[in-house]
């Protein structure tokens, strides 16, 4: 029989931010000193409208708990209309997940302006609070892809 | 009835084709029984041309194959079908100086599959009349009211209306039966997560990736779909885990978000009955609720809610897709 | 086979003190295609680059990671420094073990542990960077500027002193803008007219300028340095090159209907009009709405009285297409409307003016002469009220949020002036602050209050209304905690500022971003303040933020010499991360052209192999990777998946997901 | 003493954010019982800024107050004076024991010269 | 010969799985497929057609080869394959038995497929006669008697009563294990119940097409026939019928890389994919015509003729039931005029 690992779950959350506005949120939030947990893990897109589902279902696929996307807000775009565009995509994507049984706050999408390191950091840390009472996500979770 | 739309429809296109104007037409055909029809073209030979209730195939999307030949094509479409044809229209996909569309009439069509769930087998013919079908088989004859085997599309059908045609052969009055069509929808939406998991995940179970739905789509006309493209990263054959069933029906499904025009040939398609048409009208309801009323296909347009937007558009975050 | 350098940067203790450097270097040692991996004290310094670069050289480095501050420090940095080495730059990925790790990270263990994933992540991406040649295209010599106000005019006079042409697009009938209304400036109170118009006439005069007047953007395509416009030209009805602006038409015109605009609609003008005795072009304009020939096909008097034969009703708009290397924005404002502030009655009251029409009734050109006269019954008034912030400030949703800075010091100039001209008159200013930061400006409030003792009322007005001919301005005195009501003859309304209308259209056209009060958005609002986030475009003047004279020259200036910068260059070097299409997936849908913000793709018909010896012709999309930002908006949209973008490609960022999760 | 409860209650009554206040005096200036006032309303939303409880539970103003909404209407910031005073006199109200305000305390209070509360609400209610 | 009450089929099955891992057709929303027995599941065994046929058992449609560890720079190579553990298929119908022949001849002959190997020889085989054909069915074409399959052991439903005949010593000794629940059951009705089957079945519309009628001709003929590309036409190009058939093997090998593992696994494929066996160099098929007819032409020309005239179709009907467009091998069979007058 196989040893059931008794160590406690540490949630992973992929945090996908565009590079103009949620990433240098996330670098003042840096200088500012403001923390939020360390298993959260940023990818920089060049806007937010640059996420594929495709992405946020892989993320979920190779074991992240929760996923969340960062943007400029809306009509700040760096690009004019990217978000506009993320935003109707992430709440057709955001719905349907939720439609297949995924719990709703696995998923979120936020503003956060260059300006608002404070906003990330609380963002993030009430993310990773969020997603560490969900527990591990099992609904969309590949198997194949889990430690045996 | 039957009889009389199919003779119209031959006699047309007999005449389209001795005119010249048409070169050939693209239509249903009979095979070893009444309810085993098959899309094919008809040039010299008529043999077999039929148009009965078994005739759901949507013809709109052979028309990308078809308007790349020469010539022009005669073909007919229901109402649903011709959205369709509308939306390939916006695509750039179809010719539309390559075809001559005939828009008929469709009071809904069957699924032999809810007359085998009947309990009704061996079937060796079938007679249609107005509202039954006579059915002879070798246990027996029997009788079966033709609103208990409608095909789920047509079931909730959205719209009898002909939204693209060059000409039509209306014989009666058809009506639509839209004020149902979300209801399964709502009603998947008011159960819980986890219900609402536990019914996806055995109906997705099911799932054996024979890609009919998608190749029957008329919204999946890529040449290279993703899931065939090894530089995607998620192609892939089998579900070799229940996580890609999940995968494949959620892109697919994003895939086609807003052209999609909700003709049911994912459903009437699947070899192991899941209601695939469940998840793309969720969506068109997601998007009629939360960013206006829009119906794909409708007029010929390269707008469609997932390429447009609002800038006072409700945050992600608060599209729900069902209750807690 | 690649051959990876991992740089692991201490950033002196920045870094250092809470990653363990060492492990980190040991841990990125093990990853596939790594050869070369160390740790150093500062990485941007010039013996760390040089470290780089010796490493480059010595280990045949294919790629380059380095784990140090944010890339939007030094991605830039490091880039020069591969290429230096005659790497590829784009053959280098940062890990940002700094700001977002370092940083935010207390527990050495876990910020190890963390920057090791993040560098195995940017190790992971740098495995699919494909090494990237930036394209280049031509420049165009020549600079188009919407707006002929003070700050086009600015703008326009700059460039073509540096020898580039420049056109001048203007929708009214002349340039000089909103300056050219108004009576004296501050804090000098030299007059308008006097400092404006020997630059309006130096714009005539220059032969590098072109001006479009009575004229407006139609439509504008392509990109920085390769701009193609069109600008459609209002018909005059008066051919602009035989008028000679003599004045005859308009002593004759029956019609004389029609508001001055230029007078702030206090007096009438002819159908046939020139705006302004300076204007530039000294040319008639006939208003459609008003000409009865134009109307009812009946008079034609100014056209039998041309002497030069200038008038043509039959003119047509035209449509002059353009092409320009840099754009200026310069749209300016205009007073906003006061349907929202019925308390100050001024749709009820003439004698209830805005600062603008006092401008008009105090100017020597204006509907009075120059006599300060009460609209009302023409009478000099002998007690005037100003009220400061109406519509500013105001966040209740019926003006506008920001402080429009310059009514201060107007309101303090016009009772100044109305002082000095007519002592006997009684002066009175509400205000909530006054604001007066610069060159010499608290001097000059102060000139108003020591010297012509202005009375300056700390509070609000509450309420205007007419009592027996009286104008009975009724407000707190905060300072005597006081209601008082001053009876006054004229009430001058210090009214909010906001930009132009037609900049909601320029800015869709120019894919420009715009803010919620309809002000145009800057790159950045310190280290960018005149360029706009579309490359090649830049602004000037209040359509980017309330300013004054002396700020909408300084920013002028600015951005004709960031356009002088521009068109100096024979060729510009393009962001080679833009967006690519994989024709042989394609389908043609047009999905991705309905989300490019910039209008950089489009379809072609082309022909393929489809085996057989057999070819087919198919609609593909193409980008133009001039026009491309590399937003990436069509990748998503994209259903074939043949749209991706270099640099954030599908298959890195797949990349980067799976190292990310990998545990 | 600033009584925190007090306070609290008075701005969560009230759902006006006091902060947002830029010191302009025009609720004072619109103001028709301005001169019957102690205190006047753009002092009810600096003295609740200040956490001066005493001031405003001491107020005969509040009793003076029309509740015609003028310095709400007119207010640039969104602040709404009357409804700080509003609040300032449920809290006293409140104060005064579960009786709330006997019948004989109020003709001394209220200004004569000035029609009631309930008239110009009346008026407020009906004026459509 | 045994029988068993049809009611007391639930401590048959209950019995069977507290041996062997049991597999049998199960309803699943709606849907009826063989799968694993456990309790509380809803067994329909004698649904006739399955949506899948039961070849799943043998060769999965996705199934591990091999596994290789990734640590830095050094990889290493797993092995997961296990020791073969005997498991029971029961409600097996005489074509999808008949398939497994089919099978057989692809997977056991050298090389040797041992992942195949190792589950047929662990598996033990409960037939079960068909009582209630339908139009679809056309085994008779093959000379398949589905009356009395072959099989382990063999069942019959007649009436309310289901008889059990061992075959094999593999089946008897399970049947011997399970004795105590069966009481013996009279030959003469399964007998006549075998006969009512046999008259049932050659009254089904398509019991007279013949098979041959490919083969008949010159091998490069019947390829080169235009016939084709009308029996392809409405073809879309889906998986379906390769999917539910019993006797279709063509698979593919990909790799997956999991998070600590890379995963080499075998899957289904369809030769109506247009990415079937495709190489750098492109498809060797590039028409869906040309698909069609080697789904066809292998079907009932290239395979009896490398194996003593064998078909590798056994008429079970799946694909003419299931085909999105209704094209199925029946109309092909036909069009080359292999219809019995």
């Amino acid at each position: 029989m196989q040893e059931i690992e008794k160590k406690e779950h540490k949630p992973l959350i992929v945090a996908f931010c565009c590079n103009w506005c949620s990433y240098a949120g996330a670098d003042l939030a840096g200088s500012s000193r403001l923390s939020y947990p360390a298993n959260v893990k940023i990818i920089r897109v060049p806007c937010s409208c640059r996420v594929n589902p495709i992405f946020i279902l892989k993320a979920f696929q190779r074991g992240a708990d929760g996923v969340i996307l960062c943007g400029c807000h809306p009509g700040d775009c760096h690009y004019s209309t990217g978000n506009f565009h993320t935003r109707r995509r992430m709440g057709i994507l955001f719905s349907l997940l939720n439609y297949f049984g995924i719990e709703k706050e696995r998923t979120r999408i936020e503003w956060v302006s260059a300006a608002e390191g404070q906003k990330f950091s609380l963002v993030m840390n009430d993310f990773a609070k969020t997603i560490c009472s969900l527990g591990e996500n099992r609904r969309l979770e590949d198997l194949r892809c889990k430690k045996n | 009835m039957q009889e009389k739309l199919e003779s119209l429809m031959q006699e047309l296109a007999l005449k389209k084709i001795a005119s010249g104007e048409v070169d050939r037409v693209l239509a249903w055909k009979k095979g070893e029984s009444y309810f085993d029809v098959s899309p094919a073209i008809f040039k010299e030979s008529f043999d077999g041309f039929t148009y009965n209730a078994f005739c759901g195939a949507n013809l709109s999307k052979f028309l990308v194959e078809e308007t790349k030949k020469e010539g022009k094509v005669l073909v007919f479409l229901k109402p649903c079908d011709t959205y369709s044809f509308n939306q390939l229209l916006s695509e750039h996909r179809i010719n539309r100086e390559k075809v001559y569309v005939v828009g008929i009439e469709c009071q809904g069509k069957l699924d032999i599959n809810k007359v085998y769930a009947k309990g009704i087998d061996g079937i060796l013919d079938i007679e249609e009349t107005d509202s039954e079908l006579k059915i002879k088989t070798i246990y027996g004859d029997k009788t079966v009211k033709k609103d208990e085997v409608f095909s789920v599309k047509c079931e909730t059908c959205k719209s009898k209306k002909l939204v693209v045609f060059d000409e039509k052969i209306v014989l009666n009055e058809m009506k639509d039966n839209k004020e149902k069509r979300f209801d399964i929808v709502e009603k998947l939406e008011s159960m819980t997560e986890e219900e609402r998991f536990a019914f996806w995940q055995a109906e997705l179970s099911k799932c054996i990736r024979c890609n009919a739905c998608r190749n029957v789509c008329p919204a999946c006309t890529c040449t290279n779909c993703v899931f065939d493209n090894n530089k995607s990263g998620i192609a892939g054959k089998a579900n070799a885990d229940s996580f890609e069933e999940k995968l494949y029906h959620i892109i697919r499904a994003f895939h086609v978000a807003g052209r999609c025009t909700d003709c049911g040939e994912c459903s009437r398609v699947c070899p192991q009955g899941i209601p695939l048409h469940l998840i793309n009208r969720k969506i068109i309801k997601d998007m009629n609720t939360n960013y206006g009323e829009y119906q794909a296909g409708e007029t010929v347009t390269p707008l469609n809610p997932i390429v447009d937007f609002k800038k006072d558009d409700v945050e992600a975050n608060t599209v729900v897709g069902g209750k807690k | 086979m690649q051959r990876i350098g991992v740089f692991i940067c201490h950033c002196g203790t920045n870094i250092a003190a809470t990653v363990d450097v060492e492990r980190v270097t040991e841990a990125v040692k093990k990853e596939p295609y790594v050869v070369f991996a160390q740790n150093y004290q500062y990485m941007c310094s010039e013996n760390g680059q040089q470290l780089i670069k010796t490493a480059i050289r010595e280990n045949k480095l294919t790629g380059v990671v380095v784990c140090s501050c944010s890339p939007r420090m030094h991605e830039a940095t490091f880039r020069k420094t591969a290429e230096e080495a005659g790497l590829n730059p784009y053959l280098v990925e940062i890990a940002n073990i700094r700001e977002q790790c370092s940083w935010i990270h207390k527990d050495i263990e876990e910020a190890t542990e963390k920057a090791i994933v993040l560098a195995r992540t940017a190790i992971a991406k740098l495995t699919l960077n494909k090494p990237l040649i930036a394209g280049e295209t031509g420049v165009t010599k020549r600079a188009l500027i919407i707006g002929g106000g003070i700050a086009g005019i600015q703008a326009a006079l700059d460039i073509a002193d540096a020898g580039y042409e420049v056109d001048i697009v203007e929708k009214r009938p002349t340039i000089g803008g909103r300056m050219a209304q108004l009576d004296k400036t501050f804090p000098t109170l030299d007059c308008a007219a006097c400092i404006l118009t020997p630059k309006m006439v130096d714009c005539a005069q220059n032969e590098k300028i072109n001006m479009f007047t009575y004229s407006e953007i139609e439509e504008v395509k392509g990109f920085v340095g390769n701009f193609k416009v069109k600008i459609r030209k209002k018909a005059r009805y008066v051919d602009e090159k035989k008028c000679t602006g003599c004045g005859v038409c308009m002593a004759n015109c029956p019609s004389k209907k029609g508001l001055n605009e230029f007078n702030m609609d206090l007096n009438n003008r002819p159908a046939i009009y020139i705006p302004f005795a300076q204007a530039i072009p000294n040319v008639a304009v006939i208003d459609p709405e008003q000409c009865l020939k134009l109307k009812t096909g009946k008079c034609g008097l100014c056209q039998m009285k041309c002497g030069a034969g200038a008038i043509d009703y039959t003119q047509k708009d035209e449509i002059v297409e353009r092409e320009y290397g840099a754009i200026v924005v310069a749209t300016g404002f205009r007073p906003i409307k006061l349907d929202n502030f019925n308390e100050y009655g001024y749709a009820d009251n003439k004698d209830v003016i805005t600062s603008l029409e006092l401008e008009r009734l105090m100017n020597a050109a204006g509907p009075t002469k120059g006599t300060l006269l009460r609209p009302s019954d023409l009478t000099h008034p002998k007690v005037i009220t100003f009220i400061q912030c109406v519509g500013s400030r105001d966040v209740s949703g019926c003006g506008k949020p920001y402080c429009s800075k310059i009514c201060c010091m107007y309101t303090a100039k016009h009772a100044m002036l109305i002082r000095e001209k007519y002592p006997d008159t009684e002066v009175h200013v509400f205000y909530i602050d006054v604001r007066t930061p610069g060159k010499n400006y608290d001097e000059f409030y102060r000139r108003a209050v020591e010297q012509y003792n202005v009375d300056y009322i700390k509070g609000m007005v509450g309420k205007v209304y007419n009592e027996n001919g009286k104008l009975m301005v009724q407000g707190s005195n905060l300072l005597d905690n006081e209601q008082i009501t001053i009876p006054s003859d004229l009430v001058v309304l210090a009214t909010a500022i906001e930009p132009d209308p037609s900049v909601r259209d320029i800015a869709t056209k120019l894919t420009i971003s715009i803010d919620t009060n309809n002000f145009l958005t800057e790159a950045h609002a310190k280290l960018k303040p005149v360029e706009c986030a579309t490359a090649g475009v830049f602004l000037a003047g209040v359509c980017q933020g309330p300013k004054d004279v002396p700020e909408t020259v300084s920013q002028a200036s600015a951005a004709a010499s960031k356009v002088i910068g521009l068109l100096a260059k024979d060729k510009l070097k393009g962001n080679p991360c833009v967006s690519h299409c994989d024709e042989n997936t394609c389908i043609g849908c047009s999905q991705c052209e309905q989300v490019c913000p910039y209008g950089a793709i489009t379809y072609e018909e082309k022909e393929f192999r489809i085996g057989g010896g057999k070819t087919e012709k198919r609609r593909v999309a193409c980008v133009n990777p001039a026009v491309c930002q590399g937003c990436g908006a069509c990748t998503v949209t994209c259903p074939s998946g043949a749209m991706d973008i270099h640099g954030f490609s599908f298959e890195q960022i797949n990349k980067e997901i799976e190292a990310i999760c990998k545990r | 003493m600033v009584n925190k409860n007090e306070l609290e209650n008075i701005n969560r009554i009230s759902g006006t954010d006091v902060k947002k206040c830029m010191k302009c005096g025009k609720c004072s200036g619109r103001c028709p019982a301005f001169t019957e006032m102690d205190i006047k309303p753009h002092q009810f939303v600096s003295y609740l800024a200040q956490g001066k409880l005493d001031k405003l539970l001491n107020s005969k103003a509040i009793w003076n107050c029309l509740s015609c909404m003028a310095c709400v209407e007119r207010c640039p910031r969104g602040v709404a004076p009357a409804n700080v005073i509003e609040a300032v006199r449920d809290t006293v109200a409140r104060m005064q024991g579960k009786d709330g305000i006997s019948a004989n305390d109020i003709p001394p209070i209220v200004e004569e010269l000035l029609p009631q509360q309930l008239l110009v609400s009346a008026f407020r209610k009906y004026k459509k | 010969m045994l029988k068993i009450d049809i009611s007391s089929l639930p401590l048959l099955y209950e019995k069977i799985a507290s041996l062997y891992p049991l597999v049998l057709p199960i309803k699943k929303a709606n849907e009826v497929n063989y799968d694993k027995y456990s309790n509380g599941a809803e067994v329909s065994l004698f649904t006739l057609k399955t949506n899948k046929s039961p070849k799943d058992m043998f060769f999965p449609q996705t199934e591990d080869l091999m596994k290789f560890k990734v640590d830095g720079q050094k990889i290493e190579i797993i092995d997961t394959r296990k020791e073969a553990q005997p498991f029971v298929v029961m409600g097996v119908k005489a074509c999808d038995y008949k398939a497994f022949e089919v099978l057989d001849r692809v997977f056991l002959v050298d090389p040797i497929d041992t992942y195949y190997k190792t589950k047929r020889e662990a598996g033990i085989i409960i037939t079960l006669a068909c009582d209630r054909p339908e139009e679809s069915c056309f085994c008779k074409a093959f000379n398949i008697d589905a009356s009395s399959p072959l099989g382990d052991i063999t069942t019959w439903k007649v009436g309310d009563k289901l008889f059990w005949k061992a075959n094999t010593q593999k089946g008897k000794d399970l049947t011997e294990k399970i004795k105590d629940l069966f009481t013996e059951g009279d030959e003469k009705t399964v007998e006549k119940a075998k006969q009512e089957i046999t008259e049932t079945i050659s009254k089904l519309p398509f019991s007279n097409i013949d098979v041959n009628a490919l083969s008949k001709d010159e091998m490069l003929d019947t390829f080169k026939s235009d016939k084709w590309s009308k029996l392809s036409e409405a073809c879309l190009g889906c998986g379906t019928c390769t999917f539910v058939c019993p006797t279709c093997q063509c698979f593919d090998i990909r790799e997956f890389n999991a998070n600590d593992k890379i995963m080499r696994f075998r899957c289904w494929d369809s030769c109506m994919y247009k990415d079937f066996t495709k190489t750098a160099g492109g498809q060797p098929r590039p028409t869906q015509m040309q698909r069609f007819r080697q789904r066809f032409m292998h079907k009932l020309v290239y395979y009896p003729e490398n194996n003593d005239g064998l078909y590798s179709c056994v008429g079970c009907g799946r694909c003419v039931k299931k085909c999105p467009s209704h094209l199925n091998i029946v109309k092909v069979i036909k069009a080359f005029g292999g219809e019995k007058k």
